[in-house]
């Protein structure tokens, strides 16, 4: 279900564009960022709310990769694994984190806390390797300085554990 | 139809009023729907929150029953701002000065006391409709079936002739007919005063042309009877036979027992029907129909157009052509009426009827052509009235006064019933409920209630309640859904386990005979 | 109607102006493949299967979208174009189950005719077999999904034509498919089960449920009539083997449907065979009704209303006639009322 | 000469203060003094070809709406950068947005567009804030909303950001995508100019296109053409990744040799390693051996190699680099983010995957090889947009270049 704080915003965006319909994907990344993902509910709702066809909804939420339709973890590593990236080390950063947390692509930790997906390029060649965590970049990695991110997120999550 | 279905797509303004387009006639509103995609305004005025309501640019939700005090408000307005067209008032037609003096009582703080709609809304629709280049009104039961059918249809034709819209293309008054053929039954004279063609029955000269071509001694002169005179005619038995060809009166009539001890009463009953239904059970005697796929012959659509209709399988068992059992009987009782094809039956009709005397079987192969069509080279009509050629030289206003239904609600029986169809079925449920996969979709009869009214009832969604009226009671699943306002239900009679017609009140407009099936008082009791 | 002059695999040729590359040559009578292009839809330009050749311009043209302008010279079969098309053929039949043996639109599947057409007995590239689940949720229709070859058919058919709008395209790339409203079953959608994507369906991917393993296309004959439901009159066909009707089709190109329906006038025909229909005359005898034949009750029936005729007047007798009926029936009846009876009680259910 | 990349050093560049300080809005001040055809001969009259990859001029686009112009022309930044190897227009929009901003709204005044959108790939967060924050400050200083520094001209800009999908760098994919729809590109002709955003006349143009803009007003088409080996025009930035010594983005004349940007400005191959190969104009651009980068970077000088400018994205591979693993991943990308529209594009990127795919886990044959070429030489001109020739040309040279290292791999088998 979207709030109506949500609602508020949406109608924000829809005012902002000459047609409405340019709100649906400004209203999409802003429910994932609610939510973490966009539900079928989201949709249903933002399809009354837009005057669009639900259809018309997922064909635009499914097509972009950035657009989550399951839930992931409350971290979300996509790890670049275009060439520029996995030209830096023998061993892919990709293939590293995946160790590291012991999930596989598509997969989240049984805590909750991470996700990862191998994405494409992120626009970051000549800083790579890079990854993105939610919103945020990371570039210039080694594997020392992804297992500080990460783990320095673990430490915020679970304070106690250390 | 004055105008066609195809125009629909060049409409600038679409009004839909008393039409449940995209459930009834579902392939008019793809037309409708296309033509909102291109830039069309769609204009919803109805009670309900019909399914179109999601394509249309307003909704204006009146009180059921209220369209004369509405439409007239509406003409008040256009009169007072010079909107209307004076062109074509002045040239076409007569009784402006009646029609301005009746609407002139209609301000729209009188009306919206009786439609419910704020003043603003109905400056706001006299606004839209009167500033429109064109405006195209599409109507169907929702417009008939009250007791001031007759005076809705007009209230419909005056605006129309007001803003100019008859008698052009992607304009015009456009009645959605329900039935298949109901157009071309109505066309053949099946109806007390006409003939074919709309050709007077009281008419001497006409009386005398049927008598030569029919080769009979006399014909009637005397004024037939209308379906709700015919059932009281049983009741104070006047009427002793009744033939039926395919009607299933028993569901698709109003006050359900008031038909029945009709049916009871009358000394012979002829059914002609494809199955046995709710009426055969009263039959004297039953006859097997062939239906449309058995058959040859044509149909006539909403839009005049005539369109052939192809025997593609053999009938059932011993099922005859309607033709050929009529004509039977005929011969039977001393008159041989000698038909051996539907084509011999047409050319006959053309004959006799100057609007489809162009129309052969053969021109109409490919593609069915619009009445009228006097003549072998004319291609149809697209539209009539055009360049204001009335079949009466000028075209009249009718102003008509609001009346309120024959029964409102009060105390006892609180709520307005209003009924209508659903996409998933066909009027009394005998073709599709025989059709796999159809109660699939919808199997059984829902009550549209509001979810106001079924909190303070305390019933919920698929709950039963007892409908009843001063006629009856049904007992009926509802379904809770803000698609009615607060105050009214909504009902079909498309399942003989919880008819709508049980309830529904059987009085009727005076001159078309119709009942008012679309407004009675009913409460709701738990059950 | 403006000509135009163009060239068209060396012949000279004339088109109406303002017409597609496509349908220039097929007004010649020259024959470019598709498999996307549908007239009602339109110019669609996914399979690429029709593209041709125009001199001057670079790489292929997609011949039912591009206009076909005065003096062009076009190549509709160079080696170029018919590797092309073989390669997108082999591709379609490599990503998918296209097992015609037991497909329903075997006969009239417009991938079979093509790769027919192109000589292509099987895919040069491996097979990729999808391996979706198919969608037998509606009651009226099967989507097989595995079938599908994305020409978006009946995804414009249910946006543009009926407008119910509950088809899209979902995903991207090699997992793009066709998805009903969030990506639900079918029968769980706001689907109006009109069948225009049946209809537009090139392939076997959405075929009538209820039509499944009834008939071969080919064993089938098309009846053409007009729809026994709503007033509008759609145009259809019905398709007939051995006296049973299969399916029903809209007849495209004519008034007043041009090829749409609605469920009741696609899927609401079996009633003509069912069991229960009404196969003898039947007469009460003692309080009930019994099969009596023809002679009987017509005897008894002109009878009886000589009798009531004789004892009380015709206009003791009322006659309502039929709004499903023909027009010749319903004049039959009018007449029957009038010439016969005597009387102008005639009526039928106009008012409901 | 440095254009863009003018400010690279100077702290606080993205501010409004540091960027007029330095000159800024200078060129905007004199293009509101000029006529629409005044500015769009100066820019024709430089040369200035697009800096996304196609090299289409921009003044011819403008040029266009003389014969297409609607009621509304909205003009578009495509900052949807997604082409692998790429990425300059990052740096402009994060640490130096008023260039583009005035590059925009100069652009504006050229076509008569009142609202101008910058569609932003989803990734680049950051970089969108960025310029919000410019946009206003932009705007409370009078360079930008309405009646800009009193010239009664008008222009808005609003950021728009994508939400990961590569293909939306084509530009009728991308307004499809601004329309609120899936990327997918539109059926050509009608191009933009005639029947862009909402059906409206839409010019769109790349972030450094656009941010050249400036520089041509200010100093002059001559100035302009002056710089580049035989005034192929201007400048270009070129982004370095891969085994090189010094990885990142650099401003050189058009026509500097690729070697030079190798080897000078990159600091040459790390650790000592001899090149094998070099992806000279982004991901899709065909590949070059290490014998062929003697070679200008222009238009021009490359498409006479086999090979295109693009993005100017180079991605240098040395000599332990397996070209087939290379290719695994340039077939992964593209057949992640064909749109799926069309058949060659859909089926073929996903074919050339499969095909690949299984020739480096050694279960290829030789046909595969056959059959990937088949692949490429008709998926080429026989797709919707130019993404088919995008998923094809790497392949295919890579391919026909370094067929032994693909056939070692059915060896291994």
């Amino acid at each position: 279900m979207i709030d109506k704080d949500t609602r508020i915003t949406i109608a924000g965006f829809m005012k902002k564009f000459p047609c409405r319909d340019s709100a649906l994907v400004p209203s999409l990344c802003l429910i994932q960022k609610e939510n973490g993902y966009i539900s079928g509910s989201d949709m249903e709702d933002l399809s009354e709310i837009l005057n669009l066809p639900e259809a018309r909804i997922f064909s635009t939420a499914s097509f972009y990769s950035m657009l989550n339709l399951k839930p992931g973890g409350k971290y979300h590593i996509q790890v670049c694994t275009n060439v520029s990236c996995s030209l830096i080390e023998k061993e892919t950063l990709f293939d590293y984190i995946s160790k590291k947390l012991g999930i596989r692509e598509g997969e989240s930790t049984p805590d909750g806390l991470f996700s990862l997906e191998a994405v494409e390029c992120l626009g970051a060649c000549g800083y790579a390797p890079a990854m993105m965590i939610n919103a945020d970049h990371y570039e210039n990695l080694d594997f020392n300085k992804a297992d500080e991110i990460i783990d320095s997120i673990r430490e915020y999550e679970n304070p106690a554990e250390k | 139809m004055t105008n066609s279905i195809r125009e629909i797509e060049n409409v600038p303004v679409i009004v839909v009023i008393g039409s449940n387009t995209s459930e009834s006639h579902p392939v008019i509103s793809y037309f409708m729907k296309r033509a909102v995609k291109k830039g069309s305004r769609l204009i919803v005025i109805d009670p309900r929150k019909i399914e179109l309501t999601r394509w249309a640019a307003r909704h204006f939700q009146h009180r059921v029953g209220s369209d004369i005090a509405l439409l007239n408000a509406v003409m008040h307005e256009i009169i007072k701002n010079e909107w209307y067209d004076r062109e074509f008032v002045d040239k076409y037609t007569d009784g402006f000065d009646q029609l301005k003096e009746t609407v002139s009582g209609y301000s729209p703080e009188y009306a919206s006391g009786i439609c419910g709609l704020t003043t603003d809304e109905i400056r706001e629709l006299a606004s839209i409709l009167g500033k429109a280049e064109k405006v195209a009104l599409f109507y169907t039961l929702g417009i008939t079936e009250h007791i001031t059918g007759t005076d809705n249809v007009r209230t419909c034709a005056n605006l129309q002739m007001l803003l100019g819209n008859v008698g052009i293309e992607s304009g015009g008054v456009n009645p959605l007919r329900g039935q298949n053929n109901v157009q071309g039954a109505c066309d053949m004279g099946v109806l007390p005063d006409v003939y074919t063609g709309y050709q007077k029955a009281a008419d001497p000269e006409i009386i005398k042309k049927f008598i030569e071509a029919w080769g009979v001694k006399s014909l009637p002169d005397s004024e037939g009877t209308k379906i709700p005179a015919m059932f009281d005619g049983i009741h104070c038995g006047d009427v002793k036979a009744l033939y039926l060809a395919g009607e299933n009166v028993v569901m698709s009539e109003p006050n359900q027992a008031h038909t029945i001890k009709a049916l009871e009463n009358v000394d012979l009953l002829i059914v002609q029907d494809i199955f046995m239904n709710e009426t055969t059970e009263y039959a004297d005697v039953v006859l097997p129909a062939a239906c449309y796929a058995e058959t040859e012959g044509t149909f006539t659509n909403t839009e005049r157009r005539i369109q052939r209709v192809r025997k593609a399988v053999e009938p059932p068992g011993m099922a005859k052509d309607d033709w050929w059992i009529t004509g039977e009987i005929a011969g039977r009782m001393g008159c041989d009426m000698g038909y051996g094809s539907a084509e011999q039956i047409w050319e006959e009709i053309r004959q006799l009827t100057p609007s489809v005397s162009g129309i052969t079987y053969e021109r109409i192969e490919h593609e069915g052509i619009q009445w009228p069509c006097p003549d072998i080279e004319h291609t149809g009509t697209k539209y009539l009235y055009k360049n204001g050629s009335f079949p009466k030289g000028r075209a009249r206003f009718y102003p008509a006064e609001w009346k309120p239904a024959a029964e409102c609600p009060d105390e006892e029986y609180p709520f307005v019933l209003t009924t209508g169809r659903r996409l998933w079925q066909y009027h009394t449920g005998t073709q599709t409920r025989r059709c796999a996969g159809f109660d699939e979709i919808h199997p059984e009869e829902l009550m549209e209630i509001n979810p106001e009214d079924a909190g303070k009832l305390d019933v919920k969604d698929r709950d039963y309640v007892m409908a009843v009226s001063r006629r009856g009671k049904v007992k009926v699943r509802v379904w809770v859904t803000d698609r009615v306002p607060s105050g009214v239900c909504f009902m079909t009679f498309h399942f003989h386990e919880a008819c709508a017609n049980v309830i529904t009140n059987n009085a009727f407009d005076p001159v078309a005979g119709t009942a008012e099936y679309k407004a009675c008082a009913i409460r709701l009791e738990k059950a | 109607m403006e000509k135009i002059s163009l060239h068209i695999d060396g012949k000279p040729v004339q088109a109406v102006k303002g017409n597609s590359i496509l349908n220039a040559a097929r007004q010649n009578g020259i024959y470019i493949p598709t498999l996307c292009y549908h007239p009602k839809t339109g110019q669609a330009g996914k399979c690429r299967i029709c593209v041709v050749e125009v001199e001057h311009m670079p790489g292929l043209q997609v011949s039912c979208s591009l206009e076909a302008k005065d003096g062009m010279v076009i190549h509709t079969n160079t080696k170029r174009i018919a590797e092309t098309r073989k390669m997108i053929v082999e591709l379609y039949l490599s990503n998918g189950k296209h097992n015609c043996i037991s497909c329903e639109a075997n006969g009239v599947c417009e991938l079979q005719e093509v790769a027919y057409y192109l000589g292509i007995e099987k895919s040069g590239f491996p097979v990729v077999e999808k391996d979706m689940p198919v969608d037998t949720s509606s009651p009226m229709i099967i989507r097989d999904m595995n079938k599908c070859i994305q020409c978006y058919r009946c995804i414009t058919g249910c946006n543009d034509i009926t407008v119910n709008e509950v088809l899209d395209m979902g995903f991207r790339g090699s997992k793009m498919t066709v998805i009903c409203d969030t990506n639900k079953p079918m029968g769980k959608s706001s689907c109006a089960v009109c069948g225009e994507c049946v209809q537009l369906c090139p392939t076997g991917a959405l075929i009538e449920k209820k039509a499944v393993g009834k008939a071969r296309a080919w064993e089938t004959e098309k009846s053409r009539t007009t729809c026994p439901y709503c007033g509008v009159g759609c145009q259809i066909n019905l398709h007939v083997k051995e006296n049973e009707i299969i399916k029903v089709s809209g007849v495209e190109d004519v008034e007043p449907n041009y090829g749409a329906l609605c469920i009741k006038g696609r899927f609401g025909y079996d009633f003509v065979h069912s069991s229960d229909r009404l196969k003898s005359p039947l007469l009460r005898k003692n309080g009930k009704l019994e099969e009596v034949s023809w002679e009987e009750a017509l005897d008894f029936t002109a009878g009886k209303l000589l009798e009531i005729k004789k004892a009380h007047g015709p206009d003791a007798i009322v006659g309502i006639g039929c709004a499903r009926s023909t027009n010749e029936s319903n004049y039959v009846m009018m007449k029957f009322m009038r010439a016969v009876i005597g009387t102008n009680n005639v009526d039928h259910c106009a008012r409901t | 000469m440095k254009i863009l990349l003018k400010n690279k050093e100077i702290p606080d560049s993205q501010s409004i203060e540091i960027y007029s300080g330095r000159g800024g809005y200078a060129a905007l001040k004199k293009a509101l003094s000029l006529s629409p055809e005044e500015i769009t001969s100066i820019v024709e009259e430089s040369g200035l070809r697009g800096r996304g990859g196609a090299g289409f001029p921009a003044a011819a686009k403008w040029k266009l709406l003389t014969k297409y112009r609607k009621k509304t022309v909205y003009l578009i930044c495509n900052a949807d950068e997604g082409e692998p190897g790429t990425f300059k227009d990052r740096y402009i929009m994060e640490s130096d947005p008023h260039l583009l901003i005035e590059g925009m709204t100069i652009a504006a005044c050229a076509t008569g567009a009142h609202h101008g959108f910058i569609y932003i790939r989803g990734e680049y967060l950051r970089m969108a804030k960025a310029l919000v924050k410019a946009i206003e400050e932009a705007q409370a200083k009078g360079f930008l909303g309405n009646n800009i520094m009193d010239s009664g001209f008008s222009f808005f800009i609003d950021v728009f950001r994508g939400a990961g999908a590569y293909v939306c760098g084509e530009e009728t994919a991308l307004i499809e995508s601004l329309e609120g729809k899936a990327g997918r590109p539109r059926l050509k002709p009608p191009f933009p100019a005639a029947a862009g955003l909402y059906g409206e006349s839409t010019v769109i143009h790349n972030v450094t296109t656009l941010s050249f803009i400036p520089f041509i007003i200010e100093n002059g088409p001559e100035a302009f053409k002056a710089i580049g080996k035989l005034g192929r025009g201007g400048t270009k930035l070129f982004g370095i990744s891969g085994h090189v010594n010094n990885p990142g983005l650099y401003e050189y004349p058009m026509g500097t040799s690729l070697k030079k940007l190798i080897y000078e400005a990159a600091g040459g191959i790390k650790d000592g390693k001899r090149l094998k190969a070099v992806i000279p104009g982004g991901l899709s651009s065909p590949i070059l051996k290490h014998d062929e980068i003697d070679v200008d970077m222009d238009f021009q000088s490359l498409h006479s190699v086999g090979t295109m400018l693009g993005s100017g994205g180079i991605i240098v591979l040395d000599e332990d680099t397996s070209i087939p693993l290379i290719a695994q991943k340039t077939a992964k990308f593209y057949a992640h983010e064909s749109c799926g529209q069309c058949a060659p594009c859909r089926e073929g990127t996903n074919m050339i995957k499969f095909l690949i795919e299984r020739i480096v886990t050694g279960s290829g044959t030789e046909k595969d090889i056959e059959q990937i070429l088949r692949l490429c030489r008709y998926i080429k001109g026989s797709t919707i947009c130019a993404f088919g020739y995008a998923a094809a040309m790497p392949i295919e040279t890579m391919v026909k270049k370094f067929r032994s290292e693909f056939e070692a791999f059915l060896r291994n088998s």
